[in-house]
């Protein structure tokens, strides 16, 4: 085990694919010499060379339309997206092509690409910086989608994201990138949870929170302060968005009776949606209380001063908390 | 001062201005830019481009006729561009590696595509057909300009790889006008990579003229991004294997990409759901018509002697041939097993569309004698 | 009363539209000698010139673009994307600019664009030419969404929409192009049912199916079918799908106690989830069964000769009212 | 044959190939093509200049302090960029319209943007500050070249209204390799608008030199494209405010869109955030430094003796009460209201987003004495 931060343990997983694989390459905007400017690709360059970890010209599309035809030449491109907001010029490459070039071609071209994003806010960012785009990548059947939140699964499911031969979205949490967790940089990634499946990371009976990204540390803290109350929360970190696990959020779920979902994205068609469509579906009978979102508001992100009013606090958890349990009065009404 | 460059007084719409070593009669003219990369170009060898050019019109012709008995749910024709398409694809080597838009049947029929893999995408029972690693060349773009960017990255390939091969992109001339066109051209010049793009400037995009897309000839953008470029008669198969073949070389000696515009028409609606004469005349389409790409390199094989009664009819059976399994392919197919649309979404498996194909297949299994 | 196709009912619309307000342009590929793939635009370009009917270069992120600086100068430019595979390449100036700007600008800059966007399949076409991507421009705040099902409200919706200071994007199902159906031609906008209504097409007391675009059609066929066993289904037309009418949605829910949500768009993350995810908090105690989705599949838009089993058609509708009523035995049940 | 076009010899980083009035020293040099636009040019008009160029170095430094003390989120600075920046602008006529990026401090100061209007986005406060119809001038853009489109369509507009303004674009060298960037050409070209496109080439795309976005010098770009370009020093404000009265003058005479290419260099980091000690040398960054556009223009002035102490005086006190008013907008700003969130997200009611802030203000309100 080594103690290393988010980003550190991000930098190690490419290192170790790049190092074990020579088709792996990485290409993005600043990740040479600068190595990024996150500095998740601090190093690689130089231990690697240009022809593997790649400066690109300033073009989103054209930095994922190159690495779909590097995989039809059989290699396995990491592309780092700058930063969230930048991601939507090279949507149409993602969308048309990258998402469905498997499915097209019968399973004869593979597309093997990881896109890394450095995701979300809470880091006082300027417009564009602080994105949660994740659910256009849900709703887009052939990618499959990741958020992670500590340097373990970091540090694995990037491995396992790079490893895999579909497409891989990959949220990186800026927020978290200095925080620090023990890593087992030698661990077989065959040994470790698959990348679809999510986690239980605190056990609890009273209400299931169902999480995933930055979102996670909230959760936790949330759960710590309802301790105080006595009430007992079951914390789920996703991992996966697509797929999603509702083996474990439904077992949960089954157990607790009630349910928060919360995520900094805004709400309408958001993943809260989707995971409480399909768990009040698998669950229905065994619901106490209608299961709750709490999450961004359906805005543009707003500016940095005002962002802690926009992105879900403790506070916003524990008061749906409260509301599944009926210790509130403050349940929804319609206006219309 | 380099920097007071005013553009060009041609027009993009000039036909005239370009490359040409074959005139419209079919006659042998020079061009000295063309000369070196058509000197071992003979008769047999010309034989062999003019039947894969046949077989592409008479092809075409048929794909035509299959949409209009009901067969196909559209077809792209592609009659009076096959010069362009067969003689750039004959430039190529066998493992270089070809991006194409919808409409390139020609450079497919070069490639050996078989008769059913023109045919089943567009009868709607697939989205693409050939394995494009058999014969190097990717199933078609319908995205416009998407795969000009495929072209160079599967060329950044290559020049990691050290491999002697070149990629090709093929789009049209509306196609230009996409951004990821110009980012193509971009990346490909920053990398010095092993590309080289085709442009088919057939004149129209749909119903839009060219010089909506572009006030000077689109092969002038080229070399203001670094990458020289040649503008070509395509309806001149010798001149586009020439030129072709000086593309393709400079990029294959690690001189960066290279760039043709090949000037041809599009004889044909845009689709067959298209009604061209709402867009343009008569006059110009008999133009063109009297520009046939085919009815040239017939002439000039005459005058050469080399075109005789056997070779038409032995190119006419085997086109009759190649037609008849195309019909056959579509006509009377059953329809694909309805659980096949969740195959392929993934290459692992993903719990959430394994539940709902599982769903999909109960739900299916509750009518009688399963679902249609 | 004049009987119209949707087609001719939305040319007329913009006909309307053109003639009352001469900031008002139309602006698309082919949509002016050819009068666009689907002559939707027909006879505008001669009718009111070159210069307010305007074929563009083919680029979808230029079209935008270009719209929102007209609308910097004051313009209200209504954009025909060729198909709905084809706004992914405008998805960066539609995301991050058209949403954005009047959030931005603090209100000073409007962007009173509508996107029209031919939309969804059945019609036997290729690839991308089949796409629904609602849910992505639902999930986008700072943009109106709205689908239309018939005529009259295709002539309605159109001119409110180009009417609206907000950027709305307009989805025509291209099955129901040649739908025909009365339309009022003379009838003044402000009069109609507001842009963000829903409407009960059809009243019914044991399951309210909420959907929108083609698939009214369906389900009113499928309200037919049930109807001869006796089993009654209330019909809502979504109508606009940002906002979401709640207020009718739930009026019906608390009423039947059973909630169908279709459409063809895929379902994680799509409309569905959300009406799902809403109806559940706003009327959890009316509910008698689990809402259940009836949707296309998480898959690519299939080849035309599978996409019967894709877009979901009466039987599904109805295999879903049966799950709801407790008729079937075929409950969903967690795989994982 | 006008397409045997081969690309320039010119590299990209040649950064003397440029367009000049003043040299280094500020001597003034002779330049044929641009002579004409800069008869007019007197020392009371050039201490104007100076004055804007000396207040937009100023507010500069003041910005990066108050990003180093605290009080702002983020800074871009502009040094070494005033002369293009302030040149540009003062060619312009007042209602032309200027669509720049985050960097361009010299074109706000010229259109007179007020002093807590260069700061309140920075410090987090708000997305946009001043009325773009105030000033003429757009919010800066930060998605990186998508404000250039917005400017072709605004000439649409021009073209439309029968407007004899023009619209500007502004982006910088990294901004050329965005699709948008080619886009707005297509689109400028074809419809033959009003529209001046203005790349600052400062070489630097945060760490990624020039050359890997074009192997060619930038303004070679345009030609191919059907635009005229002149490349520029984008350090000799002569030079900018005579190219940008070419361009613009071309522009508004209904003879379609202008292209320059001004050569400047960012000699701060890309921001505050930014090492640019990690990519380039400092020799690089002292020989421009040698090159510094305000430097120059005042040996001009000085040898025209239109620059003294007491100038050089009210300049400094200027500033200072600029600087000053900037200040004093961001320290001890209060937070604005939280429900400020929610506004101006539609123009018109949404009763999804009003549902939610009626939401959010109850629960606001459970909180004694509301939220912070
Ligand atoms: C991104 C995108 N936008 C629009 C279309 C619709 N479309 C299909 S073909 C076509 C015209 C293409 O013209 P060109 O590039 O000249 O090729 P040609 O059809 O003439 O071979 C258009 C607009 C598309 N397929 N993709
Ligand atoms: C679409 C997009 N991609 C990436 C970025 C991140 N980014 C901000 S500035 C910048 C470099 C821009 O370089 P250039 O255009 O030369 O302008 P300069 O900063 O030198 O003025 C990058 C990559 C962005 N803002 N937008
Ligand atoms: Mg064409
Ligand atoms: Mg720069």
């Amino acid at each position: 085990m080594t103690e290393l931060t988010m980003g550190k343990a991000l930098t190690a997983a490419m290192r170790r694919a790049l190092a074990d694989d020579d088709r792996v390459l990485v290409m993005g905007e600043d990740i040479g010499r600068l190595g990024g400017v996150f500095r998740i690709t601090d190093g690689l360059q130089e231990e690697f060379g240009a022809r593997r970890v790649v400066d690109t010209p300033l073009a989103e599309s054209g930095i994922v339309g190159t690495a779909v035809g590097l995989a039809f030449r059989g290699f396995r491109p990491i592309v780092e997206i700058q930063f969230d907001g930048f991601v939507y010029p090279a949507f149409d490459q993602i969308v048309s092509q990258v998402a469905k070039l498997h499915y097209r071609t019968q399973g004869r071209v593979k597309m093997p690409i990881t896109i890394r994003i450095p995701w979300a806010g809470g880091v006082g960012a300027a417009e564009h910086h602080s994105e949660s785009p994740e659910a256009y990548f849900v709703h887009t059947a052939g990618l499959r989608v990741v958020a992670v939140s500590n340097p373990q699964d970091a540090y694995t499911m990037l491995r396992q994201a790079i490893a895999s031969d579909d497409p891989v979205v990959f949220f990186e949490p800026k927020r978290m990138y200095h925080a620090k967790g023990d890593v087992d940089l030698e661990a077989d990634i065959a040994d470790a949870a698959p990348l679809g499946l999510a986690r239980v990371v605190r056990e609890g009976t009273d209400v299931t929170v169902v999480t995933y990204g930055a979102q996670v540390t909230t959760a936790m803290d949330a759960a710590l302060a309802a301790e105080d109350e006595g009430i007992s929360l079951e914390i789920i970190d996703l991992r996966s968005l697509s797929p999603i696990d509702y083996g474990t959020v439904a077992a949960s779920v089954r157990r607790t009776g009630r349910v928060v979902v919360t995520h900094e994205a805004s709400r309408e068609a958001g993943v809260a949606a989707e995971v409480i469509a399909s768990i009040t579906e698998k669950c229905f009978h065994y619901l106490e209380a209608p299961p709750l979102r709490v999450t961004g508001h359906d805005i543009p992100y707003p500016p940095a001063k005002l962002e802690h009013h926009h992105v879900p606090d403790l506070d916003r958890i524990l008061d749906a908390v409260d509301q599944v349990l009926g210790r509130s009065s403050n349940v929804p009404e319609v206006t219309a | 001062m380099t920097d007071t460059l005013t553009p060009a007084t041609v027009v993009a719409s000039d036909t005239e201005d370009v490359a040409r070593l074959l005139d419209h009669e079919g006659r042998r003219v020079r061009d000295e830019r063309l000369e070196p990369w058509a000197a071992d170009v003979d008769a047999p060898m010309l034989r062999q481009v003019y039947r894969d050019m046949f077989l592409a019109r008479r092809l075409d012709a048929e794909g035509v006729a299959l949409q209009r008995q009901g067969h196909l749910g559209l077809w792209a024709p592609a009659q009076g561009q096959e010069a362009v398409q067969v003689g750039t694809a004959w430039a190529c080597h066998d493992d270089d590696f070809l991006f194409p838009s919808y409409r390139e049947i020609g450079i497919e029929v070069v490639r050996g595509v078989q008769p059913q893999d023109f045919v089943l995408v567009w009868h709607g029972a697939q989205h693409a057909s050939w394995n494009p690693f058999d014969v190097h060349v990717a199933n078609p773009q319908i995205i416009i300009g998407a795969q000009s960017l495929h072209a160079v990255g599967y060329a950044m390939g290559i020049q990691r790889d050290g491999g002697d091969q070149v990629a090709v992109a093929y789009f049209g001339d509306g196609a230009t006008s996409q951004g990821d066109v110009n980012e193509a051209m971009i990346f490909a010049s920053s990398y010095g990579v092993p590309v080289v793009f085709v442009c088919s400037n057939n004149q129209w995009a749909i119903s839009e003229p060219v010089e909506l897309q572009s006030r000077t000839p689109i092969s002038h953008r080229a070399p203001g991004f670094g990458i020289p470029s040649l503008r070509v008669d395509g309806n001149d198969v010798l001149a586009c294997i020439a030129a072709m073949r000086w593309a393709a070389d400079h990029a294959r000696s690690g001189r960066g990409p290279a760039y043709l515009e090949a000037v041809t028409y599009r004889v044909g609606p845009h689709t067959t759901s298209d009604d061209p004469t709402r867009y343009r005349d008569a006059g110009e389409v008999a133009y063109w018509r009297a520009r046939d790409p085919l009815t040239r390199v017939e002439a000039y094989l005459r005058s050469l002697g080399a075109f005789d009664d056997s070779f038409a009819q032995s190119l006419t059976a085997d086109a009759g041939r190649f037609t008849a399994a195309m019909r056959s392919a579509v006509v009377g197919a059953v329809a694909p097993e309805p659980l096949r649309v969740f195959d392929n979404v993934y290459a692992e498996p993903h719990s959430g569309l394994d539940e709902q194909r599982a769903r999909f297949a109960s739900y299916l299994d509750g009518f009688v004698g399963g679902a249609s």
